[in-house]
């Protein structure tokens, strides 16, 4: 184990999958020479060559097809969209191509693409350096969608997804590649001493379909992914209630036992995103929750999110959610 | 504002030159086969401007092949090929009859360009990679496809290896390197790319072919394919099929430049124009570009000209808005004819060959035909069962798909 | 008022528009001379003149893009996308630029875009002709999303849309364009007789923020949208439970108080949709519905929405939510 | 399979050929002003073949203006021209160093390629439309824009046009016909074919100028703008501003065809290939190209060719994947250097005049940067208020968003 932050932990977990499958093949904008503009690629082109590691033209359609195609024909690709809020150029490759081919081919070709993205607010990028669409994957069958927040299931999820043989879009929160954020703009700091941090340097895998139980409690189950987990346990902590909180990782397949389980033993809910309330991965959430958990639910379940606008520059702060909103919830869920 | 028509228009809206009641004159071909030379292999894209700019032909209006791009296919290649497009020509009206009555719920025809697919394929190799667009199912027929198995596919029946979950014509073979068909038009060409890279990554032989409608072309999808292909320089061939409509829209909505061909020069791809009609030619420019990708010098961009002399598909009546017999205008015939008239030229066919070759034909196709209903058709089923709706979506069912085939499966067998 | 189908109140509403209002333009593919493949543009480019209404390159991401600057340069453009399937190559142009180009530029440039595009199942389209992508548009800020269901809502609807100065995506139920669709593919009546096939030829508007109260009851709340709407008609009458039928038309905003309101008073609700379960707009229904009705509702709001998978070609009708699923759900509401 | 270099490489990866360490040599050009002719303005695309192969200037090496294209500008214009790009220049020092101080969140210069924007919008009508990318911010000097406003864009401050909501360098002036810029690289290409078609509609004189860069040339709209371009004949001017690189990756990843102005004309557009830093020669094609547009005639396609000189934000650093110096040896100079010899060669100006001018600019930017900040700068505020997150995302505040707004306000309160 050691200590390294988000930006090292994902470079070594591609750096292990070339070093394990010569059909995986890395390629995006940036990513060869300069190994990134998060530079979570640095290195690996000098190391594995330049037909394993390379840069690929502006176009994210063109980098989408480009992987389908591949990945059809038996490689293993891995790109990377430099910002979500770019991915859409390549939407329909991803929902209409990748996420159908298995099925459409009558289970002939198949495509094990893995599409990496930093995602999230909080760097004043403003409409388009912030956005967080993972909702918008999520109701496409054929995909799976994942959410790291920490070093350590950042790089056990991306062996899994690398791994997978089912396309799987990949969303790295990049606010927290270089420490967790707590909600504090003005206080931030680095993965160092995090235990969430001790990155085993070697290959190991977290199931794409399992949630982490990052606090354990029983008075609310408060569910977040992304940066907004560590905002949620700020938030937990402040508001001195006994949560749960879990960490989805994995948006599809969600893990219903950890959920429910959970919500049984809690009967509250509060759940958090960075992203726009309206059609919100949220709102899937409370509306499977209470399908499962109705009679077990003392309260409304709440949504602490993104307000249904596009991402502001200057007053981010006000956008995203607080630990003092979550906090509110959570109390809200309480009775008081 | 009513009835503006189009010399008072603001703004340029490109002209349609023929509609219904107009007779086609399209100006004639005045190409030559013997007008372009066959340039090495090895050579630039520059080098190809002509060949952009002109039309490659091997067979002369009165249907004698010669120039640099004979390869003096032998009678029974070009018997083969004929064969081929015959076999086509007679299952499209057999697939056509069907879904009249319901047999199939939808169906699309290459008629007027059997030759495209079957030409092009005939010149590759057979690892190569086909991945084509609905317009050319007729590779599958060079490469040997069992025609019940694609009967049972445009019916969706139980035999149907797609399952019931695509369309009629949205073909996919693996075994013969056939490429499964998408509905979103253009995203084939693009992707092909990546296909032939594969290929290449694995130091295998195998070049990748892909086509795109004139119409499709105006997609992002087509630049992703010709700009990528030129950057990585993948053992891709890339061909443009121009047959003058997509659904209603004339070539010139398609572009105001009249001529695809070229644009595959600034993306330093050898680009070629070919008479799509041209069975001789198609095999020639097509064997080229193979030759070219799999010596590791690139990828090459073709344009195939040619006509749809059919309708759009079984949804669509062009009567509604083109000239009712622009087929027959159309300067290139009909490749059958075409082929068909030299293999007689060249004393290696006759009518009667030619007459017994489709009565085969229309025999091997009814009966195909019968055996495939026998698992069923659209109007009575049976239908591969519900559960494929489930399965294939991931590699594994998860939980939740897992849940609602439980109750779909409830209702269905309720 | 005279019976009009879907197709003809369409085309009565794009006649309309263009003769009130010389800044609308209409384009798309095959919606010139064509008319469209639905037809539903019949005869406007010869009333109107070919600068008005004509045929576009087939390639729907240009076509957005156009749309988009002669939006904000004073212009009224309406686009057609052929199929809602069809719409992800332009969905960057939609949701990064036609969505945000008012709050990007401080109000100095709008964008009064409609897009209209036939969505949804039941005519054996398979994956590709069939989808119905309307939460994927829910997500994003700035655009209105609407969803029509007879003639009258359709031409009354999409007038609004036009003359909305936010850009509106306007979807079509195709099965409905003929006829209303009961979930019987062997009985498919024509829209003849049908009290919403009575359309006034002149101008009128449906505001984009008002449901449609279908049925009244005071049982369960059914919500529905586009082709759905008749289907769940079909199961309220066979389920013989007093239902309240609402069919929401406008997604996005969406009508809080017939919805909330119904809700109070019947303590239960169904909703149904086309589209996959996962991240459905149905999810945001139910979210909303029990954080507004939480106290009020006596048990779980039930989904009864497509599969989360691709949309099949021979098996449709194990696909698309049937009379009999809905009713199960309505049954279920009432505890039996 | 760790170390493989590019020659063990299965597949072709394109080379960029300078990197950290190496010496650039650009090959040396060996036009001349002298080399092309003018076309008529309604000449056909492919009559500018040679000039979208070649190169226009105006300047040659030793800065005398000749040929052609030469239009003999006033002495008070090109002395305008220079000002404006002295400004630019200036301003966007004044710029970086606000953002190496936390007063703005982020920036990106022009270095290298002011003359893009200002000697193109000079050679425009006041009423024609500028649809920029975020490296031509410098059209807003040309058209008067205060500079005061501009800061307090870049900041997001009270006074800031765009409340706060978008990134530094994304602005806005309706006043101007300026028009808002998008982060989304690209798509103001194609948009920018549907601002001039509206303008034509209306029947305006109105000419539409957009510009995208190499890198951003490879995305799906630039193929849109073109083909859309051609196809409705619109009065719009698209330029790709070839500047070598696109953040790391070199001109090579966005094409292997070397020159990007031949792409033009098989859409059908006339297509030129300019000195991006020879403000002379920048002016002169962009007049003709308005002239054509403004007559009705359509789109022009212009390649500019030029460096970036600087990095591309203040987030990247370049001499982590190119030669430091590499600005240095663009043989195509520095465009404020080129057009001051120019000026001092014709006996119009003089290094004291040069340095006064600057002297004058500095003061300048200085008093609007210290009137900027009274308004608020980044690390201290005041912002705008955050009421503008809700409004203007639809012409009236729906409830949901009232509602969220309340919310926002009852924290932000608190
Ligand atoms: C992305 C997309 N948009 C629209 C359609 C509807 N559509 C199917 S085929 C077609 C015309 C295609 O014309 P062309 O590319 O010329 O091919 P052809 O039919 O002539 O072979 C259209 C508009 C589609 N399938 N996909
Ligand atoms: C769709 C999209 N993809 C990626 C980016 C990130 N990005 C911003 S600028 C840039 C490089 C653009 O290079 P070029 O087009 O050559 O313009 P230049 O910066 O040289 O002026 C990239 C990759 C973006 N802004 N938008
Ligand atoms: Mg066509
Ligand atoms: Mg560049």
């Amino acid at each position: 184990m050691v200590n390294m932050n988000m930006v090292l932990s994902i470079n070594s977990a591609l750096d292990i999958m070339l070093e394990r499958d010569n059909d995986m093949i890395v390629f995006g904008q940036d990513i060869g020479y300069f190994g990134g503009v998060f530079r979570t690629c640095d290195g690996l082109q000098e190391k594995h060559g330049k037909h394993r590691v390379f840069d690929a033209p502006l176009a994210e359609g063109g980098i989408a097809a480009m992987a389908f195609g591949m990945g059809i024909n038996g490689l293993r690709p891995v790109f990377e969209i430099q910002f979500a809020d770019y991915i859409f150029p390549a939407y329909d490759q991803i929902v209409n191509e990748i996420a159908k081919i298995r099925h459409r081919s009558g289970g002939e070709f198949t495509c094990p693409v893995t599409i990496r993205t930093p995602a999230g607010g909080g760097i004043k990028g403003g409409h388009h350096h912030s956005q967080s669409p993972e909702a918008q994957f999520t109701h496409t069958p054929g995909l799976k969608v994942v959410y790291c927040s920490t070093p350590y299931n950042a790089k056990g999820l991306l062996i899994s997804a690398i791994e997978s043989n089912d396309p799987v879009v990949f969303f790295e929160p990049k606010r927290c590649y270089r420490g967790p954020f707590y909600g504090d703009p003005h206080n931030v700091p680095t993965w160092k001493d995090h235990p969430e941090a001790e990155v085993p340097e070697s290959y190991y895998k977290i199931p794409l379909e399992q949630a982490r139980i990052a606090m354990r409690g029983d008075a609310c189950t408060v569910i977040a992914w992304g940066a907004m987990v560590h905002v949620a346990e700020q938030a937990i902590r402040d508001s001195g209630v006994n949560c749960e909180l879990i960490d989805l990782q994995t948006l599809v397949p969600w893990d219903r036992e950890t959920v429910t389980e959970s919500i049984k033993k809690t009967g509250r809910c509060v759940i958090v995103h960075e992203a726009p309330k309206t059609s919100g991965f949220g709102a899937e959430m409370v509306a499977s929750i209470q399908e499962r958990c109705f009679y077990h639910l003392e309260c409304p379940i709440e949504r602490v999110t993104g307000w249904d606008t596009p991402f502001p520059h200057t007053m981010e702060w006000d956008y995203m959610p607080s630990p003092a909103r979550i906090a509110e919830a959570i109390h809200k869920t309480q009775g008081s | 504002m009513a009835g503006k028509d189009a010399a008072d228009s603001p703004i340029h809206i490109p002209s349609t030159p023929f509609r219904p009641g107009d007779i086609s004159t399209f100006e004639q071909w005045t190409a030559k086969p013997t007008d372009l030379s066959m340039p090495a292999i090895d050579c630039s894209a520059e080098e190809t401007a002509e060949h952009a700019a002109g039309l490659i032909r091997v067979l002369s209006d009165d249907n004698i092949a010669s120039g640099d791009w004979n390869r003096n296919l032998s009678a029974e290649n070009l018997r083969l090929g004929l064969e081929h497009m015959v076999r086509l020509r007679i299952f499209d009206d057999r697939m056509m009859k069907m879904q009249r009555t319901g047999k199939l719920s939808f169906y699309m025809r290459s008629l007027g360009e059997e030759a495209v697919a079957i030409a092009q394929t005939m010149a590759l190799e057979n690892q190569d990679w086909i991945f084509p667009s609905y317009r050319q199912p007729g590779a599958q027929f060079v490469r040997g496809r069992d025609m019940v198995s694609m009967i049972c596919h445009c019916i969706g029946n139980e035999e149907d290896n797609v399952k019931g979950r695509q369309m009629p014509v949205h073909y996919t073979w693996k075994d013969g390197r056939f490429i499964s068909i998408s509905s979103p038009v253009g995203t084939q060409f693009s992707q092909s790319v990546g296909v032939g890279l594969a290929s290449q990554y694995k130091g295998l032989d195998e070049v990748t072919i892909s086509w795109i409608g004139e119409g499709s072309s105006s997609q992002g999808d087509y630049h992703y394919a010709l700009n990528f292909a030129g950057v990585f320089k993948a053992p891709v061939i890339l061909n443009t099929v121009n047959n003058q409509w997509a659904i209603s829209s004339h070539v010139n909505v398609a572009t105001a430049g009249k001529n695809f061909a070229i644009r595959g020069i600034p993306y330093d791809l050898p680009s070629f124009r070919v008479d799509g009609n041209d069975f001789l030619a198609l095999y020639s420019v097509t064997k080229w570009a193979r030759e070219r990708a799999a010596a590791g010098l690139g990828a090459t961009h073709i344009e195939v000209l040619t006509y749809r002399a059919g309708a759009h598909s079984s949804s669509d009546d062009p009567s509604r808005y083109r000239p009712q017999n622009e087929a027959q205008c159309w300067p290139g015939g009909d490749p059958i004819e075409r082929l068909k008239s030299h293999l007689i030229e060249i004393g290696e066919w006759s009518n009667e060959q030619q007459n017994s070759l489709e009565e085969k034909i229309d025999s091997e196709v009814m009966s195909a035909y019968k055996e495939a209903i026998k698992f069923g058709d659209l109007a009575n089923g049976p239908y591969p069962s519900s559960d494929h709706i489930f399965t294939e979506v991931y590699e594994t069912v998860p939980w939740h798909l897992e849940e609602q085939r439980k109750e779909m499966k409830r209702w269905r067998d309720a």
